[in-house]
């Protein structure tokens, strides 16, 4: 039983079931307001960027990025497990926290979810622009042809790759897309309007919400969560295999799977900051999103992150350890020291230090500086990524075919690109679905709210 | 058929548990109940059962063996292809079997959830009390023919009894 | 088919015993007879181009029985050099040179041995006489031969039908799904539903199955039938004058290329038949005119490969011993030339997996000592072009 | 008839091509009618000409989604000699006036496509240099001339005639003075032409100039033993050789043939522990002296104190007299000793055009006795015949207006003559001018008239780059352009009857003798060499002493110009292939460059791609160069060039007027000059290789001989740990009849570079020009990897040839998701390009790193103009391997194209493979037999038994992917 004495109140202001359909319902009614449409016009920018970004490598060639013979995969590949990673928050969060028997989840899971599906839009561009001959692309899906046939390479990493991350998307929008119906029914009821009235009777697929429908769609969401979950930690798992399964000295090592896990998690909670930070200001969800939400994912990020510092400390101490050369040379002389210490120490510091701040009290409840330590985590993430696929490819085995990698503006427009469509995703979220699963917080509201439940009892 | 119903309106989720107990108990039988959030509560009481756990099992089973088979046949039989030194039936399967078994397993849930429930986009629905996606729980009690007004009622009382804020007959 | 199931079963059984009685004397042996087979046959391929043994008179005599009507010393002389027999007033030779329409013979450039040969050859009916061994192989290619000729006609005309006809439902079905969906959302005519579902269903079918075989066939020219330049006929050439692919495609046994004919081969008949039973004389004045404007003619290209794909016909034709029909289909019953294969390579590749290479008979494969053992032990039963690498990317794509 | 399937063929364009053809029943067809063709048809892949061989071409789409036409066009009498798809070999000689290789020419359709060396060449050996592989580009060159020149505008070949011959006859006629200024000729017959040509018009005199000259040599030879030759060098017989400043294994006279002998006795293989010993003292850092066993950096300067010292410590044992001479500045006394120890059988060689050095060096070899061992003056080398002096008197009396008619054969003295300025004044005053150039060169340019000559593959003629041994040039292809042939030229304006062919013929039947001539004329064109009857050698009877002097050492920077590997004396300087290939030392491409010593960079705050001015007049980029010998610079001759064609023009910069002049000899060392940091500014280099150390990793492992002798596994004992520890779950695949393979002895290469030019010719490699290289993005399939270890003022260093090792645990197979890449049955890591999508992800999975992604499309595109940019250029194209399109993977592939077309003539020749008879591109082209190709299932394979020898190792064997290509150990032979 939720123990409001011993864990605050969930959801503060008294909320009846109508305020919390009010609430959240609201922004939707509301005109769109100004900060929308100057965000919508910077990233539908930023997005144009990145399609001119796409076309100038599809038209002219991959030459048209800075990668080299020795170092051929370059930010595509960063970005991609970037996002991949921050796409692990939503999932992570939903999961996670529901077989943890997290109420607090509820508030957020439904942002957290947009945010997975946006995130891993932005994360499968990548794969698909990095192909040198994007036109051929369907050669990778094992399908009956007349060439033999001809199949795939199932030993792959890549194509594991594609199976896991085309699941991944698809299981978690059906799973956000199944807690958004009861809100769609909620919203069609509740509407004046018609149009709104069509579009969300459409999207609510003729929900009434009677108790075997209920009973159905728990065990339903129940179901794909469970199987989801494994989902979560396999993904990932997989992204760290393109690492992992290599030889590449500083890729080639055990612990990639687990630590790409946590890093992901680290990178989607701290997105998730970030993003409710913004939402509850913007919306004025404080009752909703409660600083003891917050509270709560600080202290989640401060334990991942002392487990980023272990995995950290476990490579370097791995280097060593193995005796192999190519490995020490890469951890000790090309990221703790030599050509990439700033990206290694920036990583370090955002990820496995500054973090730790969240340790006092004060920093947590200052919203300031949680909202900026959850950028440095965004950052210090990217860099994790940078370190482990520039640094490795760039002094690998022979010292002969070393070579440096530099962005071009072509890559940094495809990154902002895909910025600007997460960011649109983001904000189409925010004007047209209810940010918050009025059903799931209604379900938790009356344990969670009123002090009344324990001194009743 | 007679489609009459009698509907008692609550807005506390514990009192309409209550109530369906007292209902229950006065052997009134209860049709359905609407509510704006799951209540486990309402299942037990009304004895709902679902077999979709079951059903995933299936495609799960179903999924993890027709992707071992695929994945056999293509590289070990269809066109055996020596990659790196491996042998052609390598335990990468294990993890496309893993993967796949989600997503077959996932997808199906879904869908046979949608048929079982009879959803579909653009499904129009009109709803005996709309506030029941809001913030009202709604019992629906049939009204059926063989009912006397003593028992209509007595229903009635027992509803307002019970803490209804709202006693509706519809059609 | 009972010719070929005979001959099967023999050349098994030929196959077993040889195996026992020693693999390097079979080797020798069967190289020894194949040899001369070989190089007469290759020398009667030139006189194939007008004359028959037993087929009827073409450009020049029936050959049967040549030998009981002319002594040999004359037809030495005449074989290799026919006019200068004429000229020197041989009563013989001016009979038969006015008999065949005063078309003179060319001479040819054979000894008197090789001629010999030939006309061992022709006295034995067009084979040589030799071993079972090489009897049987010919049993066999007869009989691949017939089974061919059995399919590929009826393939290549109903192919191209099923095509067009694989279209036209296309299109019907998409207008019928079309009216169905306006009629089951806007007119609502028909109350059955059912009947909509079931040709929209059976429309996204078929239409998904149409559009997955022309996707599929896109950029390949299967049934490719082009107008060439000259109005040739391998029906005449291939089919009743049944002269030699490799008379013409001369270079088919030794290049990557088949080769189409310079136009000089063409006019070493062609210089005296002037005029043919299908177009007159307009055809041929065109190959007689390109002769003599030294202007060679534009032949349009039939049977293209993508160019990332390398085929080498001399690997295919003299070293696999493969039938120029199995993959051009029956030339000899074609007037202008088609593709009758896709030529996808899925077609190569099951070829290559069923076709035997000429593992025994050549002797590059003895270094392939595992496989010999595993003949040998019955491990194997036969070695495939694909138990060779024949299903590797590179021996196609390099 | 049935209805046709394609309707629209009445839309195809009419080509108007294969015309040419016709002109006359002659073999060889016109490629000048395809190259039109070509330029409609857009063909970008392979096989423009695959279809059927001869003459195709592929009409535009004529609908985006139709499928194009193409037309066969067949021949109208085909050749007997002619097959198409089946390559044709021609012997012949490549000889451009300096550096001579007898060649095989292999032409598919009558148009040469590669150039592979012949083995039957008792000079060349089979081997081929850089040059002599990239020559082929130079006959497809768009720069070439393709008609006469009249004062700067086209003409034709019968105004030429007329002109030219109206002019020889009117300064004849008044004898006024004409001077024929060509290279050095080394053809016996067009010598003869020359001679007769000179008696019609006798006012003619015959210059021979070469860019750089060897006069010294002869020179010294002449008062040493009263014959002006260049001796031959027998470094095969030589078990010390001592070489100063003569980079014989890269450019030095005959480096082909030099490596090939040198070669020859460093082979540590079967047990044999005999091995040569070379100590190299030199001012630069040159590639014999990278493979020297000792080397010594020596300024300029102090070569003759040098010299003199070690002719002291010679003579002083032998009990001669000594000259005083200052002290050496490096220790000779080691080197004194071992050549004592080989007396006549050790070398002394200085590339040092000075009198007096050639002088020392002839005297320690006479004491040596190494005449009539190691060199041989009754069997001379003819390369190299030009005289200074000669060419020196000719400007000034240009100058003086002496000189009134000129004509030129294969000289660029305009761009390579280090008075330029004063040549080209000269030429002004002259009244006629006649340039025989093939290309619009600096020289050409200022030329009256230009006829220009036909590249060597279109030509006749013949050789005797040593005095007895002869080679044909025959043509492989009809002239591509209008153009003539020099001989042709000669002959005509002399009103000699038949052309040059039969003029060589008839020269032959003096050589050959009158008897059999057909016959042995036939197998003379057929081997592309003959020999005459060797005499004995003589010793060294004879010998004249010369007064030898010393000369005190310099104080200044010394200049030291040098040949580059690929661009010699620039020549070649618009062929991309030779302008893109790194340098073996610096790896350096597109540029030249100051090679700075490091500890001077250190000291002047010099660092790589600094700017520095030469005496204050042209700026050059700076490279610190380890093993640069202080006090000294160098710079690359060659480039420079401004008049050459599109990719060389303005390529580097021209230091020939940096020569060093001593007594009337031009040297390439010795000019003091002043250098000046330019502040602020940088200029990119395109290095393709930027790390210089192995880090300590055993990458290329070395021992000496002394450890070998005594261990066998010295220096590669890593491999024994190796071998033990790698263990695996895995079955080792088995093969079955065939499984490639390749070692490379890393104690013979010399990292010369051929291959890589030959890999790039024989795969269709592309150039992709400086930016990309610098950019890192090298399009070789195989590349020499540079290392340098121990002292960085004179390094050891390694030059280690890298290409796919077709490991059988490839890492790269493993992560193709579209299984692009996988394993054959014959153990070729093989790379299907049509299947590949550009993942880019086996290229980070190749610890070896030899996998290259086409970055662009590097066929057809205006941004990278070299030879597949030009329909032309395109011509040199391998039609049996594919042009890459943009956006795959490609890699070594052991020429498969080789192995299939070998594999498949053993089967129609009914008989197993023979081992050697399967060469890949880089192992046939190699001069020093470093590369070895064979099937490791062929237990007598000589890759086989390399195999067995304790040096071999793969490369990372720790990373257990079991490479199908090994490495031998390289031994040192010094002493610890």
């Amino acid at each position: 039983m939720y123990n409001t004495r011993v864990r605050g109140v969930l959801i503060k202001g008294n909320k009846s079931f109508a305020d919390v359909s009010r609430d959240i319902i609201k922004p939707m009614d509301d005109k769109t307001p100004m900060w929308w449409w100057v965000t919508a016009f910077l990233a539908t920018g930023a997005l144009f960027w990145g399609v001119w970004g796409f076309y100038n490598t599809i038209s002219t060639g991959i030459g048209e990025w800075g990668l080299n013979n020795n170092v051929a995969w370059g930010w595509a590949i960063i970005n991609f497990v970037w996002w991949i990673g921050i796409g692990h928050a939503g999932t992570a969060f939903s999961i996670f926290l529901l077989i943890l028997r997290q109420k607090w989840r509820t508030s957020i899971n439904r942002a957290a979810e947009a945010m997975t599906i946006f995130a891993v839009m932005a994360a499968g561009l990548f794969p698909l622009i990095h192909m040198g001959r994007i036109w051929d692309g369907f050669f990778i899906f094992p399908y009956w042809n007349t060439r033999g046939p001809l199949w795939d390479n199932f030993n792959s990493p890549l194509f594991w790759d594609v199976v896991a991350i085309s699941t991944y998307l698809m299981a978690s929008f059906v799973f956000w897309y199944m807690g958004m119906i009861p809100d769609f029914a909620t919203i069609r009821e509740r509407t004046t309007s018609k149009m709104k009235k069509k579009i969300y009777g459409i999207l609510s697929f003729g929900w009434i919400g009677n108790a075997r429908g209920w009973l159905r769609f728990e065990t339903a969401a129940l179901l794909l969560g469970g199987m989801a979950a494994p989902l979560v930690v396999s993904v990932h798992s997989i992204v760290s295999m393109d690492f992992s399964v290599s030889v590449v000295p500083g890729w080639h090592t055990t612990i990639f799977p687990p630590y790409f896990v946590i890093g992901a998690i680290f990178s989607g909670f701290g997105m998730v900051l970030t993003l409710m930070i913004i939402l509850r200001k913007l919306y004025k969800f404080k009752d909703y999103v409660t600083d003891g939400h917050l509270d709560a994912i600080a202290r989640i990020l401060t334990f991942i992150s002392l487990i980023m510092g272990t995995a950290y400390l476990t490579e370097l101490f791995m280097a060593w350890y193995s005796g192999n050369e190519y490995e020490l040379f890469t951890f000790m002389k090309n990221r703790v020291t030599g050509e990439y210490t700033f990206a290694y120490w920036t990583m370090l510091t955002c990820n496995a230090f500054i973090p730790q701040l969240f340790w006092f009290k004060k920093i947590r409840k200052n919203i300031t500086i949680v909202f900026i330590i959850s950028i440095f985590i965004n950052i210090g993430m990217w860099f994790e990524r940078y370190v482990i696929v520039v640094t490795s490819l760039s002094k690998d085995f022979l010292p002969a075919t070393w070579a440096t990698y530099e962005p071009t503006i072509t890559e940094i427009a495809i990154f902002v690109g895909t910025l600007g469509l997460f960011l649109l995703g983001v904000l189409m979220f925010f004007r047209f679905v209810p940010t918050v699963a009025i059903s799931e917080v209604k379900s938790v509201l009356k344990e969670t709210t009123t002090l009344k439940s324990f001194t009743d009892e | 058929m007679n489609n009459r119903n009698i509907i008692g309106i609550y807005d506390d989720q514990d009192v309409l548990l209550n109530a369906l107990d007292e209902l229950q108990e006065n052997g009134v039988k209860i049709k359905d109940v609407y509510s704006p959030i799951p209540l486990h509560g309402v299942f037990e009481r009304l004895h709902l059962k679902t077999r979709l756990p079951y059903a995933t099992f299936i495609y799960g089973a179903i999924g993890v063996v027709s992707v071992f088979l695929f994945l056999y046949w293509t590289s070990v039989v269809s066109y055996p292809l020596k990659f790196g030194g491996k042998p052609l039936n390598t335990l990468s399967f294990i993890i496309i079997m893993f993967v796949l078994t989600i997503f077959v397993g996932t997808l199906f849930t879904f869908l046979t959830y949608f048929i079982r429930e009879k959803m579909f986009p653009g499904k129009q629905v009109e709803l005996p009390i709309p506030e029941t996606t809001n913030d009202k729980f709604a019992v629906l009690i049939e009204k059926e023919v063989t009912m006397t007004e003593d028992d209509l009622k007595k229903v009635n009382s027992l509803l307002q009894k019970t803490g209804a804020v709202e006693i509706k007959e519809t059609e | 088919m009972i010719i070929s199931a005979s001959a099967v079963k023999n050349h098994l059984k030929c196959k077993r015993f040889l195996l026992l009685s020693g693999l390097f004397t079979f080797l020798l042996f069967t190289q020894l007879s194949f040899g001369q087979t070989a190089e007469t046959e290759a020398n009667f391929a030139v006189c194939k181009a007008c004359h028959t043994i037993g087929g009827g008179k073409l450009v020049g005599p029936d050959l049967q029985g040549v030998t009981e009507r002319r002594s040999e010393a004359w037809i030495i002389k005449f074989v290799q050099n026919s006019q200068a027999l004429i000229e020197a007033g041989d009563q013989e030779a001016i009979q038969v040179f006015e008999e065949n329409s005063k078309i003179p013979m060319p001479p040819n450039n054979l000894t008197d041995d090789q001629i010999k040969d030939i006309l061992l050859y022709i006295e034995s009916g067009g084979k040589v006489a030799a071993s079972e061994v090489v009897v049987v192989e010919t049993d066999e290619t007869v009989a691949s031969q017939e089974t061919v000729q059995a399919e590929t006609p009826s393939k290549s005309v109903s192919g191209r039908k099923d095509i067009r006809n694989m279209q036209i439902t296309f299109f019907v079905l998409l207008v019928l799904m079309l009216i169905s969906l306006f009629d089951l959302f806007v007119t609502k005519r028909l109350k059955a539903k059912w009947i909509h579902y079931i040709i929209i269903l059976t429309a996204l079918y078929i239409g998904g199955e149409v559009i997955f075989v022309e996707a599929t066939s896109l950029g390949r020219q299967q049934y490719y039938q082009p107008d060439q330049p000259v109005w040739f006929s391998h029906k005449v050439h291939a089919g009743q004058n049944q002269i030699d692919c490799m008379y013409c495609h001369f270079t088919a046994d030794k290049s990557m290329h088949a080769g189409i004919p310079p136009v000089a081969v063409c006019m070493n008949c062609h210089n005296q038949v002037k005029s043919g039973k299908n177009t007159g004389e307009s055809e041929i004045a065109k190959v007689t005119e390109a002769y003599n404007n030294r202007k060679p003619i534009e032949w349009i290209k039939v049977h293209n490969l993508p160019d990332h794909v390398y085929f080498n016909h001399a690997q295919h034709v003299e070293v696999g011993k493969v039938d120029c029909e199995e993959c051009h289909g029956v030339v000899e019953e074609m007037d202008e030339i088609a593709q009758v294969e896709d030529l996808s390579m899925g077609w190569c590749i099951d070829c290559h997996r069923t076709k035997e290479v000429q593992f025994v008979n050549n002797k590059f494969y003895e270094q392939y000592s595992k496989m010999h053992e595993k003949l040998i032990s019955g491990e194997m039963k036969k070695v495939t072009v694909a138990d060779m690498g024949g299903e590797d990317c590179q021996r196609c794509h390099y | 008839m049935e209805k046709k399937y394609w309707q629209s063929i009445e839309e195809y364009k009419e080509q108007n091509k294969g015309t040419d053809m016709n002109k006359e029943p002659f073999p060889e067809f016109s490629i000048e009618g395809l190259d039109e063709s070509e330029i409609k048809g857009k063909s970008s892949r392979r096989d423009f000409l695959k279809m059927l061989g001869f003459s195709v071409s592929a009409v535009a789409l004529v609908s985006s989604c139709q499928t194009p036409v193409r037309k066969a066009i067949p021949f109208l009498t085909q050749p007997e000699e002619l097959v198409p798809g089946i390559p044709n070999f021609y012997a012949s000689t490549f000889f451009d006036g300096n550096d001579y290789c007898s060649i095989l020419v292999k032409t598919r359709e009558n148009r040469p496509i590669k150039i592979e060396g012949n083995d039957m060449s008792p000079v060349s050996r089979g081997g081929t240099s850089a040059r002599v592989q990239a020559s082929v580009l130079n006959l497809y060159d768009d720069a070439r001339l393709k008609n006469p020149y009249k004062d700067g505008a086209e003409t034709d070949w019968a105004t030429i005639d007329k002109d030219v011959k109206a002019n020889l006859a009117a300064l004849s006629q008044s004898g006024r003075k004409v001077v024929l200024l060509t290279s050095t000729i080394i053809s016996p017959s067009t010598k003869k032409l020359i001679d007769e040509f000179i008696a019609t018009y006798p006012n003619i005199e015959w210059i021979t100039y070469d860019t750089l000259s060897f006069e010294a040599i002869r020179k010294a030879h002449e008062l040493n033993f009263g014959q002006a030759v260049i001796p031959e060098y027998n470094f095969e017989k030589a078990k010390v050789v001592v070489g100063f400043s003569a980079d014989y294994l890269g450019t030095w006279l005959d480096p082909v043939a030099f490596s090939k002998q040198f070669s020859k006795n460093r082979k540590i293989l079967k047990g044999n522990t005999e091995m040569s010993r070379l100590y190299q003292y030199e001012s630069r850092l040159s590639l014999t002296g990278s493979n020297a066993d000792y080397r010594y950096g020596v300024k300029p300067s102090d070569e003759v104190t040098v010299l003199l010292n070690l002719y002291n410590e010679v003579a002083k044992a032998t009990g001669m007299s000594t000259y005083s001479v200052n002290s050496s500045p490096v220790d000779v006394s080691k080197t004194a000793l071992d050549l004592l120890e080989n007396k006549g059988h050790s070398l002394v060689v200085s590339g040092t055009n000075n009198l007096n050095i050639q002088l020392i060096v002839n005297a320690i070899n006479n004491i040596l006795g190494n005449y009539g061992s190691t060199l041989c003056i009754d069997k001379p080398m003819n390369l190299k015949q030009g005289s200074e002096s000669a060419m020196a008197r000719i400007v000034n009396e240009m100058n003086e207006g002496k000189v009134d008619g000129l004509l030129l054969y294969n000289v660029n003295p305009v761009y390579d003559y280090h008075k330029a300025n004063a040549f080209a004044e000269g030429m002004k005053k002259v009244d006629f001018t006649l340039s025989f150039a093939d290309t619009k060169d600096e020289t050409a340019e200022l030329c009256q008239y230009i006829a220009p000559d036909n590249n060597y593959l279109e030509s006749w003629n013949d050789a005797e780059p040593v005095k007895g041994e002869f080679s044909i040039v025959q043509p492989a292809i009809r002239p591509i352009f209008n153009t003539r042939q020099f001989q042709d030229c000669l002959m005509k304006w002399a009103d000699i009857s038949g052309d040059f062919s039969d003029y060589l013929e008839n020269n032959w039947k003096v050589i050959l003798g009158e008897d059999g001539f057909v016959s042995s004329w036939n197998k003379v064109k057929y081997d592309g060499v003959y020999s005459l009857p060797q005499d004995e050698m003589q010793g060294n009877s004879g010998f004249r002493e010369q007064k030898l002097s010393d000369s005190e050492s310099g104080n200044g920077l010394e200049l030291v110009l040098y040949e580059k590997i690929a661009m010699g004396t620039g020549k070649y300087a618009n062929n991309p292939w030779l302008l893109e290939m790194p340098d073996p030392i610096t790896t350096a491409t597109w540029d030249n460059y100051v090679c700075v010593p490091v500890k001077y960079a250190e000291q002047n705050g010099l660092v790589h791609e600094n700017v520095v001015t030469i005496n204050g007049a042209f700026e050059l980029p700076v490279l610190v160069q380890p093993g640069q010998p202080e006090g000294t610079i160098s710079i690359a001759l060659g480039y420079g060039r401004t008049a050459v064609g599109k990719a060389g023009n303005g390529v580097g910069k021209n230091a020939f007027q940096l020569m060093h002049i001593s007594d009337g000899y031009a040297d390439v060392a010795g000019t003091e000059v002043t250098m000046e940091k330019v502040e602020g500014k940088t200029y990119e280099l395109a290095l393709t290789q930027m790390h210089h150390t192995m880090e300590g990793r055993p990458i290329a492992r070395e021992t000496t001989l002394q450890e070998y002798i005594k261990n066998p596994y010295a220096g590669n004992e890593e491999h024994l740990k190796d071998e033990k520890n790698n263990v695996t779950l895995y079955s080792k695949v088995d093969y079955d009849g065939i499984q490639w393979g390749m070692t490379i002895d890393l104690t013979s290469c010399t990292g010369c570079g051929n291959c890589i030019i030959a890999c790039q010719a024989e795969n269709n490699v592309p150039v992709i020009g400086k930016d990309q290289v610098r950019r890192r993005r090298i399009m070789h399939w195989m590349r020499i990897d540079r290392y340098f270890s121990d002292d960085i003022d004179n390094p050891v260093v390694f030059h280690m040839p890298v290409m796919c090792q077709h490991c059988d645990n490839a890492p790269c197979e493993n992560v193709c998701p579209v299984a692009a890449t996988n394993h054959s049955d014959e153990g070729l890591n093989q790379m299907a390009y049509n299947r590949c999508i550009g993942t880019r992800y086996c290229i980070n999975n190749c610890p070896y790193k030899v996998r290259r992604f086409n970055w662009y499309e590097f066929a057809n595109n205006n941004n990278f103009d070299y030879n597949m940019n030009s329909e032309l250029g395109k011509l040199v194209l391998n039609p049996d391997v594919i042009v890459r399109q943009r956006g795959v993977v490609e890699k070594c592939s052991l020429c498969v194209q080789r192995l299939q077309a070998k594999k498949l003539e053993a089967k129609r020749e009914n008989r197993p493979l023979r081992d050697g008879e399967v060469q890949t591109a880089c192992s046939q082209s190699c001069p020093t037999d470093a590369i070895q190709f064979g099937n490791l299932k062929d237990e007598k394979s000589v890759v086989v038994s390399n195999n067995k020898e304790e040096r071999m190792y793969h490369l990372l064997e720790r990373l257990h992917t079991l490479p199908s290509t090994s490495y031998l150990t390289k031994i040192v032979n010094k002493e610890a």
